[in-house]
């Protein structure tokens, strides 16, 4: 069973909430999905849908084939209807006008349903749900039990309109619709999946943050990252963390440094254009070494590019960003499971090494809705680094050079040390200097944590075995379309693997270049236009791939966009 | 009381001879030495420039940041342990051009720092160009080669006032007396704390110099002025024609930002342990 | 003249029924209509937001800028070709916060432009946080919890006046009679010019909305007041708690940037040749 | 003829100025000269030098070897004593309190013979010059002729006291100093130096861009690019240049955007710190597609760094810098000369190619003092690229697909036309949209622009022949030392030479891999820690270079640096 659902109409209709709903439902059924949101700059009208895959194995990407249609405007009914695999059925408010459609496509009575049975148009969601439900014949008790624990929070009175609003649309559908939808799901019991925590990418790093002892953030909203931001400020007074809305993302990571500098884990969350605010900011925490978490959700570029879509356009920016030399760390999560854990070990990495790192995740990452296995947070490590001793007798000197080029940090108000900083080059003490062996000293202290940072990241993984004939390169977000696309190419019989990383810099070599001497060719799969990992692999290795696979139109990467540029290139 | 030898700076002074920094740095050890407050718990916080220079030749905890962010940094700061007392040392090209934004949202969110600009109406380290509180005119390097700085200059003073300081205040570097006693004002006010304080530089600014300020400069406070009034107050900073006030323009007791802020009861989120099972139970109301 | 079909949006609109950014488009239109510069001179220049959507829905010259820094460009296009007429559309999130320090320092320089601020109290795009402009206690979705926002409101006209902008109105997009005047004047100013309109957003501001606006207005102009005092009109400016005042605060002559710049006589950089005579001879001077 | 003298002192002692009067008088005096500064972070005291080389060949880099000290201060007489020659002499004020100095350096009554025969104590740069020539026995007529010809702007009375105030010193010393100087001018006449010119790479470049046409600047000030922008403001009078010391970088770029599009040549200067404050402006030029140039003269970083030192620190920074993917081209003149003509060039190629143009320099670039021949500005010539027709009838859109992906350009008030732009993606018409075509055609535009672009840069320059062995690989300000030390073991016999880049980006990248084929060992000598110039032709090319030259201490790179690691590679 895999089935695709795209629920269109416009912003502020309630078709996030249907989609939610419905992966709800299904995940509470015991199935797989995977949500992805695409929406327009703007807060009412236009055409947004969310679409929902739902799968009784595991997904990870979304796919281009659409089974079924809920269309709450009519630019929803024709946005996606290319797409739309034969056979498949668009569910479609009654209230909209539109040409003759196939008998086979339902207008249903939602708005009014919602108005009659529920007494509230609002619960036209319920109604789509219902709808859905009954054309896939989908049992409704299963459903009746999900809807029931969904909306208990909400209480008895809620579930109970909610059920009977789905209900009366689930009925009347079988009764009036004469059209057959190609799934059946009227035998299906409870799925195989037990995986009910239901995540997105931006939640996942607030998720992972919390659990991280994140105790200061400030943030500037900016479109794909502000949830993340809300995430942690709605949860703030539970946890006591400080939280701040500054008046824009120069002073939002400048403040985040002042905290970092004082002893709280911090971490600014943005996406592109604000990092761009950032870069001097980023240059002070490497010079004061000063531990810092930066989260960019990117969007496509340049500048305002496309505020809501999707694209990995940042990677080289973020590598080099900021004047001068100085190590950093970047990590770049495949999907919400992943990125929990990418989110504490950044916090980790950043007190042992003294670094900013930086967590790169895009639009599609941080939108889209998986579900995954309940996370233990109790197992979080906390590895606060190198704390200077309490009891030293020396003046206490922040910037002592060391062999593994770390110092042993404090905090101001410390007993019996002064802590200095400064963005200038320093003596040891913290205090300024234009000495030219100290400088030295200093930019080689800096280089020393490279090799101790490459030993501690983590190296790429490979999927479908090594030894393939074709290699797919992904980093990041791109993982799930790529994964997807290789399990068909070998069950078909091809001989291909993926390369992936998530820890993308300083970049681990060792299983990168095995990998490369192993593939007859190697495949870039990136969503920007100019394969910037591609670029970064060669720039520190030497290696070039033989071919590019790019997404640049902002929508999320899917296994068929992938197959048909193989296919292209001889490779299917 | 902290001594002179314990504030000893940890390096030598780079300042021009009779810079008007060396009085803002006597005064600075006075009031630091005399408040009452462990000498661990100070932080200094700077920008850059002349005057930014300032942490280098005092012994206190400090970081030296950028141009124009120390008000951002310092708040960070402050709000990750309400212990320190968090004072700020920037310039006025820094804090009234560069870094106006934060110096106006600072102040807006009453953020308990100190804010000490060493007002010289010039850019003192990269070589006198006109500042933005240099007067109309002022000739310079970078200004129209006819007009000198063709606009007015900031009101450091009422800019601050506009955007709600709740302390804010005028001194000048010639006056130690005067300055010592509004530092120690401005430490102990619970809330933004502003001191504009008159800094001639020796070296570019002829027009600004010792001279003019011994002559132009009076006491509001020898004078009569209402320091509750902010709306009089605004009117004071903007009545400096030929005669420049100096004192307390105005105070007042307000919530501070700390007070809306989610921390810890005794204001340290630098110790502070986030309780693990409170995020396993947000995660596991996710849970469906 | 310019009729109505000749300024006919390019773009349908976006913006959600309702909004209060539609009393301001209406209100453009009929300004520049009636001004008398012919269309193609007039620039639009936005930054990010909803009301920074405004360029696509009225046809003239445009450039749709960055989220905080219209400001700033448009000061280079004026001063690239003063026969321009530059307007400024921008939101409150936009110019108050992330361009707070643009627009005080344009406003000191008095730069010939007319800025308007679509000022919601809300940051409408990013749907609803609360902006520099919202009041203090805002409750949304970045504000602490508890405390909602936890600060004092932006006052943009206390702002502006302080800064020194040589016209400062609040006109309310309910009031197009009213703002289409105030637009008016502002063009026609030579110097800074800023407009604060009242916008209700009517998805996210469920405070500041029509009704609110409706019952707690009231004119100056009605009401007996001095617009050639500054200091009177700041306090004006302050004087809003219950009742919120529109109409003009302060209006002044004073020298504007462009006089005091190496412009060309006609004010047109833009198609300005530099005598390459006049480089030899800067060349030649540095020859030994 | 290669002698190096080296002037120190403190701060505000006028070092400064000695160093420019006996540059002046040796190149009035027909010599090639080369002065580096070297100062401090502060405005009085400390140890600040300026070291003027002169020759009577051409010569492009300081060398380590000083053959006289002139020293105002006791930190000048030991600063920089380690790289006297043997047989060197140290001139001091006699007021100045040392240890005993062997009796063949010379304890001068500087400001005595100022104060007392010229009547100034300032004088006693005048002094200091005419203890120089004595020392060296440079015929002091030559110097009186120089003399003259320098002051004579500041009137008849002026060149009478300074050149009686270094005869005085001149003569003094004759009958008192007891040393001797290895070396003697006394027989020197007229050396063979045309090159009357002394210019700085900052002032260069704003002669350049006045040249050009240059109609708008708007900058911060920032060491060590704000003598460029000081240089222009002026000659703004005179030359009618609108010109704006604005609050901060961001409005400084945000304004040269404004006058940019609004059809103004506009140019921005800077160093790294302030380019990290312009790095969304720089998106929303490439965005717009408004020409902009920006000078950026580079400091050590990260962060405040090191203010008034160099390095070549920023080159990756600036190729990636700004969210998302667009062209650009990078410039980076390797002395004074070139950089007059890079300027012009920038102008050109931002207005052909509607895209930003960045000017790398560094403070050594900036602020060192070449000689040059004469510029005839006359030859500049100027190509603002493709103007909107003036009558076209159809409407006006600003973004049109075209082949070469350049769309014709119109300025606001331009007759019959709206011009409409956005940092939004947008249509040809500049109106703001989501479409996916769109997009996509919009980045395919902007990547047919690069090999555009290729086609104009200028390809890198081979010094010393050919096929040789080794093959030094340098960018930008570095070429100076490492065109000497080629020089140096070509003529010993070592086959080597030099693959020297201005024009870095886009990467021409033809001669680049013939020479990396021809020679045994590339090795690339770079003024920074990370050797980015490599990386980027590894970037481009998968060209990998076998050794690398680094100094980052942010003094400038000398021969004998190059030579001596070259050595330590076994090549010398
Ligand atoms: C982002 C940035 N821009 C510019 C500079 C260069 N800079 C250093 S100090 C300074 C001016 C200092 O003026 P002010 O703040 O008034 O301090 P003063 O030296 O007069 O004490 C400038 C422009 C910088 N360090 N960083
Ligand atoms: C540098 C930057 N930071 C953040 C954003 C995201 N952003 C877009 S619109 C907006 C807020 C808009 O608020 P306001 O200016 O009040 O305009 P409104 O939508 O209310 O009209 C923000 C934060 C951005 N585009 N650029
Ligand atoms: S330049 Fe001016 S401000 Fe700076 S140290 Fe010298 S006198 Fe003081
Ligand atoms: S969100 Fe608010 S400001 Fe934006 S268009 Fe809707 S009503 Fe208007
Ligand atoms: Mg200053
Ligand atoms: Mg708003």
């Amino acid at each position: 069973m895999d089935i695709t659902f795209n629920i269109g109409g416009e912003a502020g209709q309630g078709i996030d909430t249907i989609g939610d709903l419905l992966t709800q439902v299904f995940v509470q059924s015991g199935f797989y999905t995977f949500t992805i949101k695409d929406f327009m700059s703007r807060i009412r009208g236009g055409y947004n849908f969310s679409q929902i895959r739902v799968s009784d194995s595991p997904i990870h990407a979304p796919i281009d084939d659409i089974d079924l249609i809920v269309a709450l405007s009519h630019d929803a009914i024709v946005g996606k209807r290319n797409q739309l695999v034969d056979g498949g059925v668009i569910i479609f408010d009654d209230t909209i006008k539109t040409e003759e459609l196939d008998a086979c496509h339902y207008p249903a009575p939602l708005q009014k349903t919602a108005t009659e049975v529920g007494g509230n148009i609002r619960m036209m969601n319920a109604a789509a749900l219902g709808a859905v439900l009954a054309v896939t014949r989908f049992p409704f008790n299963l459903a009746e039990t999900a809807l029931s624990e969904i909306f208990l929070r909400k209480g008895r009175k809620v579930v109970d309109a909610n059920v009977e609003v789905a209900k009366a649309l689930y009925n009347l559908t079988k009764e009036n619709w004469i059209g057959t939808c190609a799934h059946d799901m009227s035998t299906v019991k409870m799925g195989p999946c037990k995986d009910r925590l239901i995540l997105t990418g931006n939640r996942a790093i607030a998720l992972g943050a919390m659990a991280a002892n994140l105790k200061w953030i400030s943030s500037y909203p900016m479109s794909p990252s502000t949830a993340c931001f809300q995430d942690i400020v709605s949860n703030a007074q539970r946890l006591k963390i400080g939280s701040l809305q500054t008046e824009d993302e120069i002073a939002s990571l400048a403040t985040a440094i002042g905290a970092s500098f004082a002893g709280a884990r911090s971490m600014v969350t943005t996406s592109g254009g604000g990092f761009s605010l950032m870069v001097e900011g980023l240059g002070l925490a490497a010079m004061t070494e000063t531990p810092i978490v930066i989260y960019n959700a990117q969007r496509p570029g340049p500048s305002t590019g496309l505020p809501t879509r999707t694209e990995q356009g940042d990677l080289l920016f973020m590598l080099t960003a900021s004047q001068g030399e100085f190590p950093r760390i970047m990590l770049a999560p495949k999907d919400p499971i992943e990125a929990f854990d990418v989110a504490t070990r950044a916090f980790n990495l950043a007190d042992k090494f003294q670094v900013p790192v930086m967590i790169l995740g895009d639009q599609y990452f941080s939108d889209s809705v998986k579900n995954v296995p309940r996370i233990d947070a109790g197992k979080v490590e906390i590895d606060r680094g190198k704390r200077a001793s309490t009891m030293a007798s020396e003046p206490y000197e922040r910037f002592k050079l060391t062999e593994d080029g770390v110092s042993p940090i404090a905090f101001p108000g410390d007993q019996g040390k002064f802590v200095v900083a400064s963005g200038n080059v320093h003596l040891e003490n913290g205090h300024i200097t234009e000495d030219p062996d100290i400088r030295n000293s200093m930019v080689e202290k800096f280089m020393r944590k490279i090799p101790q940072i490459l030993k501690t990241l983590n190296p790429p993984q490979v999927f479908g075995g090594r030894g393939a004939e074709t290699t797919l390169l992904t980093w990041g977000s791109t993982w799930g379309a790529a994964y997807e696309a290789v399990k068909v190419l070998a069950d078909k019989g091809v001989s291909i693997n993926l390369l992936h990383f998530c820890d993308l810099f300083p970049l681990k070599t060792h299983i990168l270049t095995e990998v490369f001497s192993e593939a007859k060719g190697v495949v870039a799969v990136e969503q920007n236009a100019t394969s910037q990992f591609a670029k970064l692999v060669l720039m520190e290795t030497g290696l070039t791939v033989d071919k590019r696979v790019n997404k640049y139109d902002g929508r999320p990467m899917t296994p068929r966009f992938i197959m048909d540029r193989l296919k292209e290139g001889g490779i299917s | 009381m902290i001594t002179k030898e314990q504030l000893e700076g940890p390096q030598k002074i780079t300042w021009c001879t009779g810079c008007g920094n060396f009085g803002i740095l006597a005064s600075l050890k006075n009031a630091v030495g005399e408040l009452g407050v462990p000498q661990n718990q100070f932080v200094i916080v700077s920008g850059i420039g002349c005057g930014s220079k300032i942490p280098h030749y005092i012994n206190l905890n400090a970081i030296h940041t950028l141009h124009g962010r120390a008000i951002a940094v310092a708040q960070g700061i402050h709000l990750a342990n309400l212990d320190l007392q968090v004072l700020v040392h920037v310039g006025d090209g820094d804090t009234l051009g560069e870094g106006l934004g934060h110096l106006m949202h600072a102040a807006r969110r009453n953020v308990n720092l100190s804010v000490f600009i060493h007002n010289n109406g010039v850019m003192g380290l990269t070589k006198g160009q006109f500042s933005p509180s240099a007067p109309r005119g002022y000739v310079s390097s970078t200004s129209p080669p006819e007009a000198g700085a063709p606009m007015n200059p900031v009101n450091v003073v009422a800019y601050a006032l506009t955007a709600g300081a709740t302390f804010v205040a005028r001194g000048f570097s010639g006056d130690q007396k005067g300055l010592v006693a509004l530092m120690r004002k401005a430490m102990k006010h619970k809330g933004f704390a502003l001191v504009d304080i008159l800094q001639p530089c020796q070296t570019w600014n002829r027009q600004l110099n010792w001279k003019f300020y011994n002559e132009h400069t009076y006491s509001l406070q020898e004078n009569g002025h209402d320091i509750n009034s902010r709306i009089a107050a605004i009117e004071k900073a903007f009545s400096n024609g030929d005669k420049i006030p100096t004192g307390v323009f105005y105070e007042e007791k307000a919530p501070t930002l700390a007070e809306s802020l989610a921390l810890p009861p005794d204001g340290r989120l630098r110790d502070h342990q986030t309780d693990i099972k409170a995020v396993q139970a947000i995660i596991d109301e996710l849970i469906l």
